[in-house]
């Protein structure tokens, strides 16, 4: 108490405006742009004014997990993105599985590439979905490497590096071999 | 309510008018029953009001206030709630029983007074009262101050992850549904002929010629450069590729045949 | 960099840990305990320890318009009250005060719990209409927490921690004594 008495008037201002500030921008749940924080200051201030407190307030959490941001609707705080990993532990929600056509989908490029849609279908015995193959190709596991010569030309579609990286393997020899799995299924169905 | 000029007499002193806090306009009588919580509330007003004790009720002039009250409400027509009403029995109840000769056996024990139920419930409810109107001067979320919560930076969508199991799974689950559907057969493929295949596929995207020994890399090994070469015999019987030779022994050329383009 | 370079590593992960529990507070959409912090720690770390850094944290936020309090369910950064007069500048609809009616009802449940709609009843000397105890449901502040062993089984009602959260006290034995509030009143209406 004794310190900011000592502290020239005009700081002490600046000081508690910038408390303020800082308090209503991490209340807000929304951004908030400059029109809303000027009813905050008690004095009228401009725009060049309120935006260098911003800025006095976005240095003042550099290295914090949260920062001041401005975006096109105003300013607001949020978290750092290196702070994600860590609020992930706090809110363990389950991942998003895929559906198991798409998964089977995926099995089939993996186990048969190059394989046109027209395969997948015969294998799976149904009509495999257009957002099936997009899904997979957006995800960037699956890609068309050419066509069949065959009437209507269909797309081969085959496995990328990406889908063998993000499964942690080197080859595609890696995946769970094909004859042991049978072996397995053979050993459920029989007993 | 004219031959009563006197009210009420509280310690002993006429009232000659409702007290002014008491009374309530005509056309403010709707809002009685909101004003006070109940009869319990009502008695405690009045008995606050004249600074009386809870715990030494003068039951008459209680009573004579309350039903004035009750009469002047009456009055106005306004539907008294069963709870005033049953609380003027009560209050009628205990002043005659107040009345009443005390019985001649008497008891080593006072006998019980008959207003100490009423004076038990009055001083209970108050306590509630008072307990709401502290609980309410609390400071209070949204109200008085606000917690803190920042938005987290959601990543885009988060996307699902896939392990071995999964796709194992997934295969397994096709097995069995090929044994289902007998009509075709899941075939085992040797798995590195078929990368084999992708990987030619893709390096002969470009669609220009490309030599065939440099689809060969001598250093994977004999095994892989025999996958290899199967791939390449399969993917000619797919007439997925073009194979040339311009002369004997000459080079080979290789390119994605022209129709797969 | 350089200078916490040269911080010892200990105080350097310190500093990290403080950082990234200030983030989770300051995030988080609930009150913290501190079981459900200790996850944020990689390595294990004691209530002792995790409760200094704690108090480390409420220091830093001493003269700033926002505190880290302690609360029934755990921590949570709240707004020091006196802001609220700037916060109602930002949005000037104020929350509903209580009626009598629903604050006597919150009394009762508070003080007398667990208690049926007759116990409430019985105390008020009127019906609680249904609305009331809705009311505080709604709000999170009372539940049901089992039915009574009597005819027609009434439903018991009892406080919740968000209650406590919402007022800002740790126990329900931080409430207003009542025997203090006896006090005060014979007091007021003596004098």
């Amino acid at each position: 108490m004794s310190d900011s008495a000592e502290l020239p008037s005009e700081l002490q201002d600046r000081a508690r405006l910038k408390i303020i500030l800082e308090t209503a921008l991490l209340t807000s749940a929304e951004a908030l742009p400059l029109s809303q924080m000027k009813p905050l200051c008690d004095e009228p201030l401009s725009n060049r004014e309120l935006e260098l407190l911003l800025a006095d307030i976005q240095r003042d959490w550099l290295n914090r997990g949260i920062e001041l941001v401005e975006l096109a609707s105003g300013w607001r705080f949020r978290t750092r993105p290196h702070m994600q990993v860590y609020l992930d532990r706090l809110s363990p929600q389950k991942p998003p599985r895929y559906s198991r056509a798409v998964l089977e989908t995926l099995a089939i490029i993996a186990y048969h590439q190059p394989v046109t849609r027209g395969d997948i279908e015969e294998i799976r015995g149904v009509a495999v979905a257009s957002q099936i193959l997009k899904t997979l190709e957006a995800r960037g596991w699956i890609e068309v490497i050419g066509t069949r010569d065959t009437p209507g030309r269909p797309e081969l579609f085959a496995t990328t590096k990406q889908l063998l990286d993000d499964l942690n393997l080197r080859t595609l020899q890696e995946l769970p071999s094909l004859s042991q799995m049978t072996l397995e299924e053979n050993d459920r169905i029989g007993s | 309510m004219t031959e009563h000029p006197v009210i009420a007499s509280i310690h002993g002193e006429p009232l000659k008018s409702l007290p002014q806090d008491l009374y309530i306009p005509p056309d403010a009588l709707e809002l009685v029953l909101d004003t006070f919580q109940g009869p319990l509330d009502l008695l405690l007003y009045l008995i606050r009001r004249h600074n009386l004790e809870v715990l030494d009720i003068p039951m008459a002039e209680l009573t004579r206030q309350y039903l004035h009250y009750i009469e002047l409400l009456q009055q106005h027509r306004l539907e008294l709630a069963a709870e005033y009403l049953l609380m003027a029995a009560v209050l009628i109840e205990i002043k005659s029983r107040l009345l009443l000769p005390k019985p001649a056996r008497v008891s080593d024990e006072e006998a019980e007074d008959p207003r100490a139920e009423l004076m038990r419930r009055l001083q209970e409810y108050e306590q509630m009262k008072l307990a709401a109107q502290k609980l309410d001067q609390l400071p209070q979320a949204g109200r008085d101050f606000e917690f803190i919560q920042v938005m987290i930076e959601q990543k885009a969508a988060r996307l699902p992850e896939i392990t071995l199991e999964d796709l194992k799974l997934a295969w397994m689950n096709l097995l069995e549904k090929a044994r289902i559907h007998t009509h075709h057969t899941v075939r085992r493929e040797a798995l590195s002929v078929r990368e084999q295949m992708s990987h030619i596929l893709r390096c002969l995207r470009g669609g220009e010629f490309v030599a065939f020994d440099t689809l060969f890399d001598p250093e994977s090994g004999v095994q892989r450069l025999i996958v290899t070469f199967v791939a390449m015999l399969e993917l000619a019987k797919e007439y997925l590729l073009e194979i040339q030779q311009s002369e004997t022994f000459g080079s080979i050329y290789v390119r994605l045949s022209r129709t797969a383009e």
